[in-house]
């Protein structure tokens, strides 16, 4: 077991459901503030949204932070550039689409994230059956290989995706792109099926917007992702404190 | 359907042709692609299906389409140009062919609804048509930008009984359509086909809709015999997605006819794209030096597109196919000449293919040898658009 | 080409179908008609003639076009509808069957040019099409108030390389268009051919277009009964001259399929008309009671015409056809239902043939009946037209 | 023979070359007036055009004048009324198209014409094959059905047609519509055919517009028909004293 998986599973040993905010790279330009303060409020990790021009699993609020960052001129590099002055050591996990790294070369783009401190990486559009030389250079670098798992996966499916899915099992709430919801959805049914088969930590993600909701999910898994809720205040125009305080309010109802 | 082809065969249970095409995925949308896969492959083996696919094809979108001579305008370059009449199909263009085993294989899967992309509306038309034939619900997802440029072909949607979706992200154009079109796939795949419009996507896609297309290229195989010309020395069609260029190449593959392929001067994912990953496969793509997908620029909204599919990569790759560009410029000109040579008014996309005929006649096909067009849609569509050009609006 | 018919049959020597038809021409076009006449007969009866018809008609035109049954419109209405696709023939109508067979009759007679009149553009665009093919000049005649209505056909029929004339006499619509024509033809008749639209006009031309229309009549007899349909108990085609009628008529004139014909209210000339000459005819127009023509209004250009083909008023005198009058009010939600239920957007024109059957299923069309429908049109020329009247803008 | 023709051909016998204005009937109120202008200014006969709302045969002027007459509510009884306070005895032609007499009824037309002391007739969409109704109705009213003779007729047609012509024949100067013209075309060559099977007056009309035209015309052949000039004036606003001059400088030419 390599080391994201090992810090996350030691999280979980500890009693702590973990909170797991998402950002979007190069955003603004003080973004590397904005996690700092997010693992200040209490975040166990932090996901690292990179750029994409077609975030074919994002809803309109990254879609468009993506574009506002891009515009800024974002790029793998210039984000990995940016990480070297984050303060903290918490566990990063990096989400973009896969032809970022299929781009910039799979053995080069793992070394890249392994050189910035970014322990694992999610990549939507890559799916298990693709994903064969992606893991194989993650393997290399020590990063974890996240895989996510649908309401619409079947327990078969879900068999095959624990057995290569790294650091954590990504539980989708609903079948639908990154955005607000009102409910957990379908999250404990996917987390039900991913424990039957595996004990790796599962946090639930996509459409978690407040506090409440938040709890809810962890109630029934390891922890959850915060993403467009989040995305949206820095859109909206908050500085650090707010994000601090936005984290904090989730902290406060995971604990 | 198609023959064991050596050139044009199926692809490998990955769904890669050669290096491309797979299937990049959502792991929400995954088993939906398997499940379209089975049922693909078995409603592609059962002669009732094919039947029914065939009948709908001749009874309501009139096929077996013609293969025309076009004498004036081969008198006029010294060659010899059959077309085989895509625009003369039931709503202007080859797009219905794949729409209508689309939509017979959406009923056979028990879904009652279908979504789909479209760029200058084509597709989107041909899509709320043979759903409103079956009395599936119907959503269109449309660039903003497309929307407002082709607001007829919206409102035709809308008399089909579609909904159509104007699409406010990225360029606004088709790719930002098939964004779209997966993103709210994704919701609603329970009970809803995603009808994409091309041999893109994942697979199953670029192979289903090549097969659901290559009934162009069979028939026209069989009618240049019938005309007593046999084997053309060239096939030629225009390259947006690739939909109607595999679909006459599929009659083609394995004979000693070159395949040629005319993509759009700003949509050329052949000649100015690199491999990469988008909509669900890899392919050839117009890319910055980020792997960030640049937009495409072409006077012709369905060949507004920066991919190309995967078999076409392939083709490419392996040489069986040769791929060439043409630009805006000539393109007018090659609608005017056909228009008034052979009483025929192609469409922007399509124009670009006889633009390509009509410079290289000649030098890159010499004196004498016979040509197959592959008249994939009529410019009625595009007529407003190119009366602006000439009259110097647009 | 017909055979022998006891109510379709050839007019008697001076043009007439019983008390109507006949030469109402000025002297300086008789003999233009005289020789029209006897160059039809001759090549009407030369089968290298027919062939070359019938090659084009296939090849270039898209003929056969196909019988469609409407499963869901047949289902809504408790009778069984088919449609015969007119829709799917090159430039979206009939209109191209008879342009072709009088452009080749046009060269044979060593002439080198055409004039059309048109209304909405349909016979316009297809006029300039089959000259465009043959390298035949062409001219438009089209009243001003249509060329406003309808100027996207005015630039599709100047990218075939036709001239067209906009008419500024009176009421700017076809009727005028007719009179310019006809003016136009007495100054160039030596080297020009009068391509007229329907089946109206001097002798030979009622006769001469349906024969070049019963192609329509003909293909749907034996697609029928290729369906295993067999007679069908009615046939209903709208009428504006009354050529799409006429051509599907003749296929059916000795069976016992009810024959019925459908006019706008606005140019209803059997409905509301009175034997007159105009136009070279003796036949039924709408007229006040002085004898000056009225101008028809009707919410489609092609059926904006008061008067009716002479074959017609002597179907309607003999009781072999019956003709009905539809309104304006009618024609769009019949245009909206065959669209939602069947993926097909048919033309204004022919709308009012299916708000017909739709609003006569079990009164004047007992259930359980079998109709052939001749889809006359596309609907892509009216698509602007009817957003605007369902967006109150017109 | 009738009536008319022995007025057209007396005309001749005394060697003088007929000059005939044509009038559309109703297109001012004081219609009648430009007629007995024109006559006091030495037209032999007059032609009177009855408005038909599609004249087929008719160039832009006459067209026009059509219309406004039509819009003025000219019909074929209110003309005739007109014509009853017409002061002199000159030769009158109705000219007219088919429908107008069809919808009126033939025999009824036809007396009508004679009543209102109209001697012939010229209906220009009415074909030699069609007339027989026609010449029978006019035969009884001693109405001369005057025919027009095209530089396409062929010299067997003219044979025919001569045959019938009552009156005068009408010589088409051109293949034209109605309107002014630069020269007299082929009248000539249609006088000659017509002169070649019939010792009928032939009239020259079709675009004879200036003196210098007519005088041209009629050294050809035994008359002229002047239209589209004359409307035209009077569309401008002429009066009864302009149009008696305007016919005054034709017959100049003439004599
Ligand atoms: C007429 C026509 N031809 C070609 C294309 C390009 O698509 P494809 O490359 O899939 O044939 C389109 C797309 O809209 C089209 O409408
Ligand atoms: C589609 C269509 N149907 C019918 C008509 C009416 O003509 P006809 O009565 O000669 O068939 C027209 C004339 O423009 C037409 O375009």
């Amino acid at each position: 077991m390599r080391t994201l998986e090992a810090q996350l599973r030691a999280l979980r040993g500890a009693g702590r459901k973990a909170l797991v905010p998402y950002f979007v790279a190069g955003l603004t330009p003080d973004w590397v503030r904005h996690v700092e303060a997010a693992i200040l409020a209490g975040a166990d990790a932090v996901e690292i949204g990179i750029p994409f021009s077609d975030p074919m699993m994002d809803g309109v609020v990254i879609q468009e932070a993506s574009l506002r960052s891009l515009n800024a001129g974002t790029t793998l590099d210039s984000l990995c550039t940016d990480l070297a002055s984050l303060s903290t050591t918490a566990p990063l996990v990096a989400m973009t689409y896969y032809n970022i790294f299929h781009h910039y070369g799979l053995e080069r783009a793992a070394g890249k994230l392994r050189t910035s401190g970014i322990g694992g990486a999610i990549v939507p559009d890559l799916s298990l059956e693709e994903s064969g030389e992606w893991r194989r250079a993650c393997e290399d670098q020590d990063v974890a290989t996240v895989f996510l798992f649908a309401p619409s996966t079947d327990p078969e499916r879900v068999r095959l995706l624990t057995g290569v899915t790294q650091g954590f099992a990504y539980a989708s709430a609903r079948m639908a792109v990154t955005g607000q919801a009102a409910d957990i959805g379908d999250a404990q049914r996917v987390v039900e099926t991913i424990r039957a088969s595996s004990d790796i930590p599962a946090y639930v993600g996509i459409g978690i917007a407040t506090p409440e909701m938040a709890r809810a999910a962890a109630a029934v898994s390891d922890g959850v992702i915060v993403g467009s809720a989040l995305v949206k205040i820095i859109l909206d125009g908050a500085g650090a404190s707010e994000v601090e305080s936005f984290i904090a309010s989730f902290r406060r109802a995971l604990d | 359907m198609t023959e064991d082809s050596t050139f044009m065969s199926s692809p490998d249970e990955r769904g890669r042709f050669g290096n491309f095409g797979g299937r990049f995925v959502p792991e929400a949308l995954m088993p939906a692609c398997l499940e379209l896969e089975v049922a693909f492959r078995d409603a592609w083996a059962d002669p009732l299906f094919i039947e029914e696919y065939e009948r709908v094809l001749r009874d309501f979108a009139g096929r077996p389409t013609p293969v025309t001579p076009l004498d004036r305008l081969s008198e006029r370059l010294g060659i010899r140009v059959f077309a085989k009449r895509e625009d003369l199909a039931h709503t202007g263009s080859h797009k219905i062919n794949n729409v209508i085993g689309q939509t017979l294989l959406t009923r056979r899967m028990g879904k009652h609804r279908v979504i789909a992309e479209t760029g200058a509306g084509q597709h989107g038309v041909a899509t709320a048509t043979a759903a409103a034939r079956l009395g599936l619900s119907c959503t269109v997802f449309m660039g903003e930008v497309d929307t407002q440029r082709q607001s007829l072909n919206v409102f035709r949607m809308e008399l089909l009984g579609a909904t159509v979706v104007p699409v406010l992200s990225g360029s606004r154009t088709l790719k930002d359509a098939v964004n779209e079109a997966m993103r709210e796939w994704v919701t609603c795949v329970d009970d809803t086909h995603y009808c994409l419009g091309s041999v893109m996507g994942p697979h199953p896609f670029p192979w289903m809709v090549r097969e659901m297309q290559s009934i162009i290229g069979r028939e026209a195989s069989r009618q240049l015999n019938d005309l007593g010309v046999g084997t053309p020395d060239l096939v030629v069609a225009c390259v947006g997605g690739g939909s109607n260029a595999a679909g006459v190449f599929a009659g083609f593959a394995d004979s000693t006819a070159r395949l040629v392929g005319i993509e759009a001067a700003g949509g050329s994912a052949v000649g100015k794209g690199s491999p990469g990953v988008l909509h669900g496969m890899k392919s050839l793509l117009m890319q910055d030096e980020f792997g960030q997908i640049e937009e495409a620029h072409s006077i012709s909204a369905g060949l507004d597109y920066p991919g190309i599919g995967p078999e076409h990569a392939h083709l490419a790759e392996s040489g069986r196919a040769e791929y060439y560009a043409i630009g805006d410029e000539d393109v007018i000109d090659a609608l005017k000449l056909l228009s008034e040579l052979e009483g025929i008014i192609p469409a922007l996309e399509t124009a670009h293919a006889v633009a390509w005929i009509v410079k290289e006649a000649g030098t890159l096909i010499p004196l004498g040898s016979t040509v197959l067009l592959n008249l994939s849609g009529r410019g009625d569509k595009d007529v407003a658009q190119v009366r602006a050009i000439l009259r110097g609006e647009a």
